[in-house]
């Protein structure tokens, strides 16, 4: 099964408004709007979008430190994002949170997480959930390859297969886990050769082609939503930035590795996709469709910076649930 | 109320079964699936568990966090270590951190203490590790009826609540009503009126307490004795006016002292004007050594605290100021 | 490469040293002189012996709460082994470790240890030691089936693959962890096929087998002694008895399970094995074996009784070294 | 002694080279491998690990045990939750265990705290939980000198050390000597005498205490500022005769109060009969909120105490008794 062409376009969307909406992120956080830190997922949007768009509202995903990519496609507001990365009492999480911590579990995101490998057995919960609950509901972790050395992946998929949930296991392999190549870190050939050893499904797809991950999604879906257990689906990406905003921040990374990378940029070859598969689509549409998202983008630092600083003693609240 | 005798064990198992009657969103996770919750609830909603107390302690964060309210036994605290990131980075922070849109109810149960010669790993009350982070409530029984009614507080409860469960009051019978009761977390419990001096004791040193004022009575000495109960939140108010009633405290657990519950017991005492004030001696702890636990039961013994160092401990205080 | 007749011999007598040590601490541990809980090994001695006859002494092992078997094959001394379950100060740990602390790191021997899947990342920092010493020494890690399924499991391997380390991973896949069947809580048809996804090789062998145990161990110890990484070694096996000596404890194994299990003991596979290769082993030299066996045995418990109950005051000392 | 100006931060890295240097038995892991080590020491001395956590410092403990000398840098301490049941269940006892009969010489290194924005995950001073353990040493220095010259000392140690490193205070620069020195484990220092109130103050918080102190000396309050500067073992003899001589105390730390290093110190103090009676006033906890720490800045900033609050609880204190 393909995506529409209407989707396709949706996707795009999306990719770009991740990718916008970041470029405002970095900008703003060096400039002191923005506290904390910052990772961009610039590079890899088709992973996020190719995978969102294979699901329903109602199932759930979960994120990593590298979290607004997942947030947009999973449809977060940008205004409440950027009112969180802001620090403001609009924001997601009221400015408790900021960049690693946004969550929104209304439309079914559990959050992102600063703890590499955390998330993968607490989305496995949200399968159980789905699972128990019985309506085909589906639960999503997206997580690095720096992740999947952790204890916590095995843990976590092998209770999934054992117990059969409906979970897709999205790998974001980037090659690299903050200043460490996974050529250190890996001696198999591929991160998915792991799923053999839990009896589950794989597959390893071109991260940067948004229709390549949109179609393995679509099958790793319905394979859980059948009730015939999760997937381990490796998407092949790069991230075109450092590893945080940091200003100065250094990045061993060979200058060759990340042109090569860069040469195959998802969002262009998305738009060059499009232009060939439907004639109609142009630079001017994409042009247009950028100006819409760059508005979209405007209004979020503009919500962001009219909300207030929460009051110092909210710092009280929230520490326990009634 | 009408009452029967049960052990401590079984009030346990009865807080359970009773609360996943009540609500069909628990569900129980273990490495070994109780066979009586098995039978009666199902191996869907009891689950037993691979040996992977850190997914399966996420995973019950995240069904909590997808509306269900999941009970989980690690079996001996020694065990949830292998889970501390899950208990730390995640359970105790995630309401907070997220803005505090989605509750997490969840109860970790696990077993604490020694005396049953297993040595360093499997004898270990660390209850104060997490006293020290906020975000997660902390119950400590020490009888049947204490067990069963906190726990079924833990599990009606919208937070992550950790039930540390005292491995040699396993045994010891009490009684519990047969109707439906709860006890609050955060309310100390007087378990013996008294006026010369205050013994606040945790779990099994409660009872240890006990006999100790038995024993002092004869001597004409008179001892309250204060159990917490629980130990986030913890009950100062209890705790201070029986204090400032007596002018004299020993504070007795089965931990170690350094950092331990009783530091902290010790120093929300003092720190308060009016019970420092009160204070006519020093306050005293009376706690585990602060090594390791031994296996040979000759090592063991002169470890733990009990109600002979109880006694010298009030002697002490009685004698002081 | 197959053992010599000496060796067979000498594999047989380490496997019924096992035994008999072990049915003697049942017995002792049931009338109370032996405290707080063991572990027996009993049914799966070929797994230790077959692996430890494939090393050398300065080989370094670990174990885990089921330790007697492993330590009796590397070559611990009884009579220390005994005194510290009596809980003596001639006991290995002076008393303060008991069954599920045994270890002699003189002979290699890394300890028994409470924590399942403890032991599996701190043995692999002995196989970077031999690794960075440079002379051919090989670690070697017992886990059990159940362990298998624990975080510490695949960060080790993962670690022991990427950096070639002169690894064995012996795993004792006897079907059960505590009370829960293996059945429950894998997925994927054998434990070892999750060397694969580390780019490891792996073997399935008979665990009840001493020679086939062997001579996977040999084939493994040597690829790791000439630099080229890990093995992963599944063993089958079966262990006869409950999960702990503890009196009335539950055992949901099937009854039908346990008796063929039993029906291929690993020791009278053995005898029978020398009795047909070599005409002159017979029933009654295995008699005058284990008559020496069961003196080795008293003579431990003779040591133990002997041997002071440590001063109180000695539960201060060891906390640091100096 | 000549000396030099260098940073906080840069007196870690100081201490780990001079030290590999002198022992071929250290090596170094973390999951970046330090380039600079890299280059000096070679990639089979430093390496970069694999997101694993628990297994590497289990490799550390093997590695110990097998007679390597392991510097392992977790980086920030949230991360060694992760590993917490090779620190808990394995590092604290291991050394116990088995009686003695080997050592296990590791480096534990890890920053804490907060005031960086980084929420509650990133932000944590969790060191009172390790106390609570018997088996590690733990130090936690407050300047480059007490950096460098601890973690000499915590490398040549032969039993598992902890070293919790502030992040507020990795740019701060401090002299240190040319020469080789190091800084006793288990030695508090008094980084500003005074008489008339001590404030134990912990890492970042001694400059701040050194501020408040400068601040109260205008109002004359003669002020004394102690830095345990290792927190197991605690050195309760500088403490108590800093507090016997003022009779006043004022206790500082980033972490919160709640069964926190602050709470021990102030049981050590108020235990010991001759400290108890010199107490003027109760002994003041100034501490970070008992919250997870809160990623706005207008909220961080109200949950962590510094130099205005650390003013007054010296108030209180001089007001109170
Ligand atoms: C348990 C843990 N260890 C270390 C870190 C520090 N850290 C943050 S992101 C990162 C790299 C993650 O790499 P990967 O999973 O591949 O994700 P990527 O950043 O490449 O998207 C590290 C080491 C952490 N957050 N959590
Ligand atoms: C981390 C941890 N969780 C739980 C336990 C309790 N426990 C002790 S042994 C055991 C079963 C281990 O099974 P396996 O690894 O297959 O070894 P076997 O006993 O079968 O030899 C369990 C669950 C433990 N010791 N450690
Ligand atoms: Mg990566
Ligand atoms: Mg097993």
């Amino acid at each position: 099964m393909t995506a529409s062409p209407e989707l396709q376009r949706q996707m795009l969307r999306q990719m770009q408004t991740i990718r916008r909406f970041e470029e405002r992120a970095s900008d703003d956080y060096r400039n002191g709007a923005i506290y904390g830190v910052v990772h961009c997922y610039i590079g890899e949007e088709a992973v996020a979008v190719g995978v969102c768009s294979a699901l329903d509202a109602s199932d759930q995903i979960i994120s990593n430190h590298r979290g607004h990519g997942h947030c947009i496609a999973k449809g977060a507001d940008l205004n409440r994002m950027m009112a969180e990365l802001y620090g403001r009492v609009d924001g997601y999480c009221k400015g408790k949170g900021g960049s690693m911590h946004i969550a929104d579990f209304a439309i079914g995101m559990l959050g992102a997480n600063g703890i590499v490998g955390g998330g993968l057995s607490i989305v496995t919960g949200a399968g159980l959930a789905a699972q128990m609950e019985g309506k085909g509901g589906v639960a999503v972790c997206f997580f690095g390859d720096g992740a999947s050395n952790a204890g916590s992946f095995h843990e976590s998929l092998n209770i999934a297969a054992s117990w059969k949930l409906p979970m897709l296991y999205v790998c974001e392999h980037n090659s690299w886990a903050a200043n460490t190549s996974s050529k250190m870190t890996h001696a198999a050939d591929n991160m998915s050769d792991r799923a053999a050893g839990y009896g589950i499904p794989s597959a390893v797809v071109d991260g940067n082609d948004v229709m390549a991950v949109y179609d393995a999604a679509v099958e790793a879906v319905a394979r859980a939503r059948a009730g015939e257990g999760p997937t381990l689906l490796e998407c092949k990406t790069y991230r075109h930035r450092a590893h945080t905003e940091r200003a100065g921040a250094v990045d061993p990374r060979p200058a060759e590795e990340i042109a090569s990378w860069m040469a195959r940029d998802p969002i262009p070859m998305l738009v060059d996709h499009l232009k060939q598969q439907q004639g109609q689509f142009s630079d001017k549409e994409f042009q247009a469709m950028d100006d819409e998202i760059m508005t979209a983008v405007e209004a979020s630092v503009a919500f962001a910076e009219a909300s207030p600083f929460p009051a110092p003693e909210a710092a009280l609240e929230d520490v326990f649930a009634d | 109320m009408s009452m029967r005798e049960i052990s401590y064990g079984r009030a346990g198992m009865e807080a359970l079964v009773e609360e996943m009657r009540l609500d069909p969103k628990t569900l129980h996770l273990a490495t070994d699936a109780p066979p009586d919750l098995v039978e009666e609830f199902g191996a869907s909603r009891v689950r037993a568990t691979p040996i992977a107390e850190n997914a399966f302690t996420g995973i019950a964060i995240g069904a909590a966090g997808s509306g269900l309210r999941p009970i989980v036994n690690w079996s001996m605290v020694t065990f949830c270590f292998v889970a501390m990131d899950q208990i730390v980075n995640q359970a105790s922070k995630i309401h907070y951190m997220f803005g505090g849109q989605q509750t997490f109810p969840i109860v970790f149960r696990s077993s604490v203490g020694g005396g049953t010669s297993l040595a360093a790993q499997h004898s270990q009350s660390p209850y104060s590790m997490f006293m020290n982070l906020a975000g997660l409530k902390l119950i400590l029984p020490s009888t049947p009826y204490d067990m069963k009614g906190l726990l079924k507080s833990a599990i009606r409860d919208n937070n992550p609540v950790l039930s540390f469960e005292s491995t040699r009051l396993m045994g010891l019978k009490g009684e519990v009503p047969d109707e439906d009761y709860t006890v609050p977390i955060g309310v100390a419990d007087v378990k013996r009126e008294g006026s010369d001096v205050t013994v606040i004791a945790l779990a099994w040193l409660v009872h240890e307490a006990l006999a100790a004022a038995e024993e002092m009575d004869k001597e004409g000495v008179s001892v309250e004795v204060v159990d917490p109960r629980t130990l986030f939140p913890l009950d100062e108010e209890t705790m201070r006016a029986s204090v400032q009633k007596t002018g004299r405290v020993v504070i007795a657990d089965e931990a170690g002292p350094t950092a331990g519950a009783a530091a902290e017991i010790a120093a929300l005492l003092t720190e308060d004007p009016a019970t420092f004030k009160a204070l006519a001696a020093p306050p005293k702890r009376v706690c585990a050594l602060q090594v390791p636990i031994p296996y040979s039961p000759s090592m063991e013994n002169h470890v733990f605290p009990d109600r002979k160092r109880i006694i010298a401990g009030i002697r002490e205080v009685m004698a002081a100021g």
